[in-house]
This record gives structure tokens, C-alpha cells and sequence, in this order.
């Protein structure tokens, strides 16, 4: 195990179980690796993945599994890299790549956004581009401003990409093998602070789950109900569903029953799934660590309410960053986070409102 | 100069017929756009950037690569494409915006494909670097052969893109070849203005890769130097920044009037297509009825192409949305 | 004036007026002259500016009269001169600089988003960054997918920038004097399509306005209302407001009142203002030419529902760019767009969902 | 070697400073980190990049600057902030999180910024490089004096912004200097891995520039090529790369054991810091006295920095929302 592995909280107990309790990072890794085995097509690309396995551990161990020729270091040279893996799609590779952090979007937006995510359109079909870009979002551990962001919308909201972001390592692992296996360009997220690695301290167990030793998918487009309730439904995307679920036992112990669904897909989003749980509850929560504007918050209500006007018997309320760049000192992040106190008194909110 | 008699008779068909499409093109692009201007009206609309002046790069270059060699441009393709044998019929269909087009009617001007001669243009400036290097990378992985080119202008050098991908290049010995089209002009940035050096490709020492520059606009010193960056290309010296001199004898897009190059600075504004064809006379390798023919030949071809633009249908509105995901 | 410039529908009819009818290209550029007259910090960069003016006009003019020391090309390098920008800007100049097409952020999204967005507030305050970025937003003229986009939500989801789009002549005049004046970055929209620039055809009458010939403000974060209205809000942003101008005409005729709204200030935005125009109607079309999905669209509808459960009483809906690229071809190109028939239809299941 | 003995001496005690800032943070960085680690633990969280072993650069450099010289620079700006005067409680309290920090606690350790000494840092790589373009472009405008130098490391010069602001530097023959801190890595990234050519310093002449690498990680030589660049930058004479050899003793952040760093590659590891002492004794300019009593004073004013930030108070949770918009 590297050194930038947290320990799973549970480990397995049999050599016979096919399945064990693993960190997403671990879970999404075992995906990779299963597909490079089976499919010389897929390899890795990205900053310090071949010895180091990547910052977050995405790659580790795959550099010397599969040698520096599939699991390539690239310079500091994201427009470069990332036009180079869409090419090498075009010509019927299929990269992984890697950017560390979300944030680093801005240096190569135009070779994800412009090009990788349009060729397929633009050439009618004529090329395919599938590859998978996997990088890390999230904030809670003063990483400041250019380091913690979550931008799902600044990448759901553009054309051409699927943006999936899943929060158990059930999920991660079967998503990658789905997002691998796509013929189009998928943006796989997932939150440092949920993904097991060493670096982000202890693990948050709701990630963790039994994953199968076998190859599995996890479709997109739909939503996963980790909790059934009856009052109120809280939507969230990533870590914040974490926060949700222990906003949940909180109202639990209020005599309120929340009902916690992952939207994990945000391209394509189940709008059915949402609706379908918000039909039942009347109340909508969406906790979302991205900025609050123009971001996933405003989506997800919308998608409700366009359905149907008088499904809401609250307001809907948003638990997201307060379009605030994201502060380094602690007291400053954690007040502007999508944490349970806050998710919380949102869910209080819509049933006072009553 | 020893090209071959059947080499030099081609690359001047691709410039005419490079010419010849330019040329037809403009006279469409004007239907409906007078008295009042507008990028959107008449049969074919958007900007459009013809290639007048850059035909020797595209036949130069196109005539020195094989099949499995792969093309990646950008907002002036033209030249390159008809070069490089994209269907000329399918994609005027495709600059008409109609179903019979390259993509059906949804890339356009700036957004020419052609899977089967492994052609790609895009739009953003020096976007198609990467995307070269990524094609000259796969094939390396896969074993095959085929070198990637990627053209771009001397303004595009500018961008980042370039740096980055260079030294890529550089660093992976990736056989690819950068074609800078030097026509010293960017809108209307003269190359003075924009580049702090005089030649480009001295810049590919540093980038671990070699550097030549071809003067004077010449077809056949074109296609020798690609000759000889796709040879150190196939034995794994790497890549070549490739800088042409050629010359924009039009504006930047239609409309411009380009008021702008005047005095020394238009002085090189030679037409290279009847340059070349009085060459090829004088050298004996075309008679001027010869040529007459070829152009002839080349114009009902050409002529041919438009009207099957022209005639082909519209795609359906519903086109529009069912080609974002494979 | 130049060739590139569509002479607007009326001309001044005698010297002595103060106001003329004017283009908005024509009028913001009024407000730039005015205020490189006035403040010496004042300075424009872009591609193109100096002898061309920029592709779209917005500086016609000024290299001649302000010299290209003040109007100054740069090389197609814009992560390096919006960076510049930014720089000066921390330096006490308050530079104006030039993006033709707002698909161009791609190449320089960091620069923008991550750097000039960000140091006021990773300075906590010690570095203003008081500039403006103008770029051309929208479609409908052929020029396909990647130089068509509005991206109207991949700015504004961004803390740290102001984002403004005017529709008329006379907000874009004050507007243009406001954001020069700001402290902070402001990112200035114009639609091409009613900009009045002579490579887009024939004008856009509603973008016409009698512009004073004095400097004047107009304050972000306040919606305009074009029209008013009872039985339907229309919001819109850029051209989009054009089209719902002519859709309230076509309700007019079959005995439905519209009210059009134009947004014109997407950060801020000006939420209460919105409601007010919902509350009034009960029913609300967003209008708007980016993508349809994390978007403008969805913060707008978010953002009333979020106030108040009961407001609406139908479905709200959205005319959008359907989540695809914006395709070449014109039948392809129009029928994805937020053109009229599209908005009427939408006002009228507002009603008949009633 | 003809320098004052003041600038010897100071730029001892600028290293000395920088290290035991270094020292102090590591110390604190490790509370509460163990047994669990995690970025976000303890009084000091986050990454934090420490600038053990390049000393010698914002020592050598920053002695040569003036008041009205203006940096910026990224991810590892200790020793170079330290250098360059910036407020050592002010900056401790920063990277504490406390409301007396630079920014009141918003910025944090990569977004150091002090207006005072006219210093900024920022985390995305190279995105200094166009900032510092355009402060010296504004000084020019404003004809003002001032240079303005952009830090980054060998790295960090594989990003497209390099090219696109060494050309415009070179076109406007701004009064720039870009340092280039080769320490050999780009977190596990070997130089040799990462760039296509030896020298950075060489790619200058084609961007308009001067070029100069500093062999030895050496203040005293990084002294003088930075006076001979301000020297060119202040008479019009354009901007320099001036490429600086020096090492990286820590890991890429703390948490890094940085086991990759081992054999041939390791060699050069030397600290330059008893270097630099030793041959200040040797040299007669301190005594072995002398060098301990600079260390025990400045041992103090750094714990009085230190113990300054951990005492201050945390900022009011409402900061977070009131620096968005001036
Ligand atoms: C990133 C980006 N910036 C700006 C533009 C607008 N633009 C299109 S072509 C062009 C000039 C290109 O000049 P050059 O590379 O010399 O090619 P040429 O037009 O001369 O063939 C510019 C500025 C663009 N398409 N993309
Ligand atoms: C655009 C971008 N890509 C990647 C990173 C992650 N990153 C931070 S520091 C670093 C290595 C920098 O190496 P170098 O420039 O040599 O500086 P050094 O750490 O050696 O001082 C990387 C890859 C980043 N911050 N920004
Ligand atoms: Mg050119
Ligand atoms: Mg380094």
C-alpha cells in the first residue's frame, strides 16, 4: 500500500469473498487496471502517474504494472496533454488522463471544452473521442482558493462531455468501468475528501463499500437513494452527500425523515429520479460544494419545478459555496462549506415553512 | 531540381483546383450579401477564410505524404484539404450547410473532416497541435506508421499551445511534423508585430526537434523539405518545425478588404498558381495547351462540386440534436 | 466610418440634440473614448485593436486618436495579455481589453477565472483588479460551434467577476462608463447579432437607442423592463431579449399581455426585481442563447421558486440551446436557437398549463 | 568576487531566515498531522511547499532589487518572499489562518501577497508570468521605474504562458526578468523527463531576450547576473531568462518523502546554507562567533513571528463573504 493510501476502515476477512470494503480511490483504480489489462486501447496519462501513481493515488501502482510506455508522465503541459489524449481518441486510443485538481481546468479548458467535448458534432460523427479525465475537486482542507473548487458546472454545462461524480467506492468502481468502456468523453470527479486518499485524512466510512473483485458497471443518468425518507428530499453531488447523510440522522433524531439521493451523474442528470423523490417528500434540498450561481443548485430546482408547479410545498433551499472564492483559514472555509449544520437547518427550513 | 515530370503536373492541379474551389467559393459567398453585408445571408454563410496565395504549402506538402500520414488544421483550411484529396463534393456540400456535407451540415467552414485521408481543421487558434502530436502518439502505441503534420500560421505560433506541444514533441520524438504557414500577417498583425524573432523554426534546436525554412512560396522546395521531415519522421529523428513563406493574397476572411498591406509590405504579394504554371511551361514540363486542359478539366470538376453542394438537400432541423454522444 | 460599421436606422436630425440614435457598438465605444479622455489609466488591449479597431468595431477609431501606446495590438496570446492586464491592473491602471469571441476564453480561462477573478480577495483586498474584458457572445450567422457560444453561466458561475451583457444602445453606453469606473474585473458581453456591427446584416431596430452625448451611468444588478405585462414574464439575456420582444408582440395579438424583461446584469443579478415581474404574472419564460442545462435558465427559474412556492402558476420554461454544439447549417442553426416562434410557444404553455 | 561585505553578509542572513522560517513551519506543520495525516489538520494545514535548499535564489536575487521592483511568483515562494522583506509575523499569521495574516487568512500559503513590497504568489503554475509582464508594462505607461521579475520553476517553464510572455516581453523589450529556480524536479518529474533541451536560458535569444544560467546555486553569482539584468532591463535593453541551478533538499510539499530522489540524481543535493557560512568564515567576512550570534537573533525574530501567529486570533467566519468585489 503507498503511503498516500488511507487504510480502508475494514479490511477483508476471507480470501474467498469476492468482494471487499474499499476506499473510492482504490475501487476506481481497480477499474483502470482491469481495463488496461483487457484492453491494450486504454492507457494513462497525466503529471507524476508513473512512479508516483498521481497525487491522489488514482495511478498507483500502475506504472510499474503496466510500464512508463501505458502509464505516461507528461510535463506541466496540460493544452498539450489533453489535445494529445483527444488525438490519440481520435485515432482510436483510449486515454485516461489525469489532472490532479479541477481547478487546473483553466489552463487547458479550451481542449476540453472547445475541442475534445465538440469533435464528436463537429465532425458528424466522423470521430469519436473517448476518453476519460479523472481529477479531483473539493475544499474542507485549507487548500485555498486555487486548489479546492468543485467546478461541476463550469464542466456540466458545456455540450459534448458526460460529468459523473460518484461518492462510494461501489460506485466508483463500477463508473469507471462505465466511463472507460464509453465512446465518449467522460469527466470522472471525485472529491479529495471522500476518496480515500492518505493525504486527506481519516476516511469518511459512507464511502466505503464492498466491491466485487469482477468488472461491473455502474450506468449513468441515474440517481442512487442512499437513504429513503419521507419529508424532505436532499439532493447532493459529492462530498456534500456525506454531509447530507449525517444531516439526516440529525433530523432523524427530530422526527424528520430525509430522504438522502446522490445525483452522481450531472451529464446526463436524472431529472425523473429526482422528481420522483421530490413527488413523494414535497421539500428539496440540494447540497452542492460548487459555487452557488449559476452552478448545479439552480439546475437540479429548476428541473423539479418546470415539471410540475405545485410539487413544492416549501421553497427549496441551497446549500452550496456562497459565491465566495474559497478562503484558506479554517473557520472561514468550514462557515462557507455544504456541511451537515447547514444542510440541516436548510431541511428545517422547508418543513417550518410548511 | 529533379521532381519527377508526373509530381510537378499534380502539385499544379491541386493548386488550380485549390484556386478554382477558392475562386467559386467567393463568387457563392457573395449571393445575397450585398447591399448589406452579412456574415449569415446567402447560400453560403459564416466567415469564410479562402486560401488565395497559400496553395503551394498545401500542394507541397500533400504531394510528399503517404495515406497513413494524418492532418490536423485550422481556420484556412482549403488548401490543405483539397491537397490532401478531401471529397471536394462533400465538402462543398458541407460549407453549403447541407446533409450530403462532410458532417451533414453541423462543423462548417472551420470544422472540415474527412476520416478517410485522416484530415481534421478546427477553429481556435493552434488548438490542432495537440490533437497531432495525441495522432502521431497513438500510432507509435499501436505500432503502426503515419506521421502527423499540424499546420498553423505565423500568428498562431504565438499561442502557448505551440511551447507546449513542441516540447512534447521533442521530448517523445513523436514523428510529427509543424507546418508554419508564414504569410507574415495575422488579421491584420504583421508578423513584425507579433513575433519577437525572425524565423520560427530556429526555435526547434531548444525543442529537441529540427527546424527548416523554406523560402519563396516554391512547391517543389516545399515538397522536398517535407520529404525530408517525413524521413527523419519515419526513422525516428523525430519531428520538424517546417516554416513556409507563402503569401494571403486575400483578406483575413471575405469582407475584409485588407487595407492594411500596402507599400514594402506588399511587395512579396505574388501569385504563385500563374507563377508556377509559366514555370512548368518554360521548363517544358506543360505546353500551354496543356495547361488550358488541365484547368478546364479542373474547373468542370470543380464546377461539378458546387453544383452538387447547390442542388443537395438540407439536413433536418432534428439533425441538430443527434450527434452530441457516440 | 468604418466598413465594418451598419449605420443605425436613424442619424441625429440636427447638431444641437444631446442625444442620437445610436448602435450599442457605437455607443460603448462612446463611453471607452470618453473615459481614456478622462483618465489616463485608461488604456485598451486586444488582437486587432489599433489600426482594425477589432473585428467587431469596438475600438474603431481609437488607435488613430489614442495612439498604439494606448490602444495596443498583442500577438494571438491571450492567457499572456489578459494576464498583463491583470498586472497592470494591480498596478493602478485600469485596462479594457478585447476577446472577439467569448468562445476565445477556452485558451485563457485561467487567466481570467483563477488569476484576475481571484487576487482581491486571495489579497484580502490589497490588490484591486479593476478592469474590463469585452467579447461577442451568440449565434445565428453560420459561424458554428466554436465561435457561437454565449457561455453566459461559465462566466458567471465564477466569484470574483461582475458579468454584464447589455441589449440596447443606451444601456450599453452607461453600462460601459459603470464598468470602466468599477473597482472590480467586469466582463462585458455584447451579443454580435445586435451589436450593429456592419458583419452581421441588417439591425436590430430594439437594439437602437438615443444616446446622450455626456458620460452617463447605468448600474449593474438591476433588471430593465422593456415591456410591461400581466399574464407572462418573459426574462431574457442578449439578442434572446430581441426575440421576446417580438414574441410579446405576437401574444399581444392573440390577447396575452408579456412583460419583457431584460436581465442585462448577470452578476449581480437582480433577483427581487425578477420576482417582482413573476409575482405580477405568475408565469415566467426564461429566455437565453447559451446552453440550456447549469445555466442561466436554471438560476433564474431557482431563484423565484426558491422565494416563494407558490408563485407560479404553471410550469415555468426555458428556451435554450438545447445541450448540443451550435451546428454550421442554417436549418440546424435555427432551429436550436432562442428565436421567437420557439418563446411564443413556451409563453403559451405557461398559459394554457394554467 | 568583489561584492561588499554588507551584501555578503545580509544575504547570509536572508538564507539563515528563509531556513529557520522553514524549520519553524515544518515543526508546526507536523502538530497534530500524526499518527493520521491529513492536509487539513493541525494549526498550520494545507500543502505547504518549503523552500529548503534554494536559499541562494530569492537571497541572491531580492539583495539586488530595489523598492520599486515588483514579483511575483508561485507555489514556493518562502524563501523568496522571505528575501524580498516581506512581513514575517504578518505572513506567519497568514499561513496560520489568523485574521493579522497578509490577507486576513484568505489567501493562504500559495497566495502570499504583500503590496508593501509590491509581492504576489499564486499556486496555478506560470500564472505569475503575465501578471509580472504587466506590471512592468504599466510602469512603463506610467514612466515609472521599476522592474518586474516573475519566479517559476523548471517545471513550470513546460506551460504555454512561458512562450506567449517571453514573446511579448521580447516584443515590447519590457523591463522584465524571468527566474527560472532549476531545482531538477517538477514534484516526482525528473528535468530530463520534462524538457526537451538543457538550458532554458537558451530559448531567450528567439523570444528577444537576454540569456544567463547561474551554475552552483550560488548567491553570490545570482547576485551579480540579476544586477546585470536590472542593469539591462532599466537602460531599455528588454527583459532576461535567467536560469538559476539550484536544489530542492524537501520533498515536492510536506508529506513527501520524495524516495525518487536517489542515486546520480541525487548528487548535487548539497545544502547551500553551511556552504554559504563556511565560506563566509572562510573568507574572514564572519566570524564563527559572528554566524552564531546572526543565527541566534534571527532564530528569535522568527520565533517571535511564529509565536505572533499562533497567538493572534482566527478571523470572524463573516470574512469569508466580505472580499469578493471592492
Ligand atoms: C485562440 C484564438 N484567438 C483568436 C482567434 C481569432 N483569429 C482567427 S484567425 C486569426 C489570425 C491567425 O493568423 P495566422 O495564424 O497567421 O493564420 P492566417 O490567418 O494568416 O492563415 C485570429 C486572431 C482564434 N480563432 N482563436
Ligand atoms: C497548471 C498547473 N498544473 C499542475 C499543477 C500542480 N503542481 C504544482 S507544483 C508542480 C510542480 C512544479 O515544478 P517546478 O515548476 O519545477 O517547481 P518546484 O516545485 O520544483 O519549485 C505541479 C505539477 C499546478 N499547480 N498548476
Ligand atoms: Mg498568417
Ligand atoms: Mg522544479
Amino acid at each position: 500500500m503507498s503511503t498516500k493510501e488511507a487504510a480502508p476502515w475494514e479490511s477483508p476477512t476471507s480470501g474467498e469473498s469476492s468482494s471487499r470494503s474499499l476506499t473510492i480511490c482504490r475501487a476506481q483504480r481497480e477499474a483502470v487496471d482491469w481495463e488496461m489489462e483487457h484492453d491494450e486501447r486504454v492507457f494513462m496519462m497525466g503529471e507524476d502517474v508513473a512512479g508516483f501513481g498521481g497525487v491522489f493515488g488514482t495511478a498507483d501502482g500502475l506504472g510499474d504494472k503496466f510500464g512508463s510506455d501505458r502509464v505516461i508522465d507528461m510535463p506541466i503541459s496540460e493544452t498539450g496533454w489533453i489535445g494529445m489524449a483527444a488525438g490519440a481518441a481520435m485515432e482510436g486510443m483510449r486515454p485516461i488522463i489525469e489532472l490532479a485538481y479541477v481547478d487546473f481546468i483553466g489552463v487547458c479548458y479550451n481542449a476540453i471544452v472547445n475541442h475534445a467535448a465538440k469533435t464528436y458534432f463537429m465532425s458528424g460523427g466522423q470521430f469519436k473521442v473517448p476518453m476519460v479525465l479523472i481529477s479531483g475537486t473539493g475544499a474542507g482542507y485549507s487548500n485555498a482558493a486555487q486548489h479546492s473548487q468543485c467546478l461541476h458546472a463550469t464542466l456540466a454545462h458545456m455540450p459534448g462531455l458526460k460529468v459523473v461524480s460518484p461518492t462510494n467506492a461501489y460506485d466508483a468502481k463500477g463508473m469507471m468501468h462505465t466511463a472507460i468502456r464509453d465512446d465518449n468523453f467522460v469527466v470522472f470527479l471525485v472529491h479529495k475528501g471522500a476518496s480515500g486518499v492518505g493525504f486527506m485524512g481519516p476516511l469518511v466510512k459512507t464511502s466505503l463499500s464492498d466491491v466485487p473483485q469482477e468488472d461491473y458497471t455502474v450506468p449513468f443518468g441515474k440517481i442512487k437513494v442512499y437513504r429513503e425518507g419521507t419529508d424532505v428530499t436532499i439532493a447532493g453531488v459529492g462530498l456534500a452527500v456525506h454531509q447530507a447523510l449525517q444531516s439526516a440522522d440529525s433530523l432523524a433524531k427530530m422526527g424528520i425523515s430525509a430522504e438522502v439521493v446522490d445525483i452522481r451523474s450531472l451529464v446526463p442528470l436524472d431529472r425523473e429520479g429526482i422528481i420522483e423523490s421530490v413527488a413523494k417528500t414535497g421539500r428539496l434540498v440540494v447540497a452542492d460544494e460548487d459555487y452557488h450561481s449559476y452552478g448545479v443548485s439552480g439546475e437540479v430546482i429548476a428541473s423539479v419545478i418546470e415539471r410540475d408547479a405545485t410539487i413544492f410545498k416549501a421553497p427549496p433551499q441551497r446549500v452550496c459555496i456562497p459565491d465566495v472564492s474559497i478562503p484558506f483559514s479554517r473557520p472561514l472555509e468550514y462557515s462557507i462549506l455544504p456541511l451537515e449544520e447547514r444542510i440541516t437547518s436548510a431541511a428545517l427550513k422547508t418543513i417550518e415553512n410548511v | 531540381m529533379s521532381l519527377p515530370t508526373s509530381i510537378r503536373r499534380s502539385m499544379f492541379e491541386t493548386m488550380v483546383r485549390s484556386r478554382f474551389w477558392d475562386d467559386r467559393l467567393t463568387t457563392q459567398y457573395w449571393i445575397d450579401k450585398t447591399p448589406v453585408f452579412a456574415f449569415g445571408a446567402g447560400p453560403l454563410p459564416g466567415e469564410l477564410h479562402t486560401s488565395h496565395g497559400q496553395e503551394p504549402v498545401g500542394a507541397g506538402v500533400c504531394a510528399a505524404l503517404s495515406d497513413e500520414d494524418m492532418i490536423t488544421t485550422g481556420h484556412r483550411p482549403h488548401h490543405i484539404a483539397v491537397a490532401r484529396g478531401v471529397d471536394l463534393r462533400e465538402m462543398s456540400a458541407e460549407l453549403f450547410g447541407k446533409k450530403a456535407g462532410l458532417s451533414g451540415g453541423r462543423g462548417g467552414h472551420m470544422h472540415l473532416y474527412d476520416k478517410r485521408v485522416n484530415f481534421s481543421s478546427s477553429g481556435i487558434i493552434a488548438e490542432g497541435l495537440g490533437p497531432a502530436a495525441g495522432m502521431a502518439f497513438a500510432r507509435k502505441m499501436q505500432k503502426k506508421s503515419g506521421v502527423a503534420l499540424s499546420f498553423l500560421g505565423d500568428g498562431a505560433v504565438n499561442q502557448g499551445a505551440f511551447h507546449e506541444v513542441m516540447n512534447i514533441v521533442g521530448l517523445h520524438k513523436l514523428p510529427f511534423i509543424c507546418v508554419i504557414e508564414d504569410n507574415k500577417w495575422a488579421v491584420t498583425t504583421h508578423k513584425s508585430m507579433s513575433t519577437a524573432c525572425e524565423r520560427n523554426s530556429d526555435r526547434a534546436e531548444n525543442y529537441g526537434m529540427t527546424g527548416e525554412f523554406v523560402e519563396g512560396n516554391d512547391p517543389e522546395l516545399i515538397y522536398l523539405a517535407t520529404q525530408r521531415a517525413l524521413e527523419r519522421a519515419r526513422s525516428g529523428e523525430g519531428g520538424t518545425i517546417l516554416e513556409i513563406e507563402t503569401v494571403r493574397l486575400s483578406g483575413h476572411f471575405m469582407g475584409d478588404p485588407a487595407g492594411y498591406i500596402t507599400g514594402e509590405k506588399s511587395d512579396y504579394q505574388v501569385d504563385p498558381v500563374p507563377v508556377y504554371r509559366a514555370r512548368l511551361i518554360d521548363d517544358g514540363i506543360l505546353t500551354e495547351q496543356e495547361a488550358s486542359d488541365i484547368e478546364r478539366v479542373i474547373g468542370a470538376e470543380v464546377d461539378e462540386a458546387i453544383t452538387f453542394a447547390l442542388d443537395a438537400d438540407y439536413p433536418d432541423a432534428n439533425d441538430a440534436l443527434n450527434c452530441t454522444f457516440a
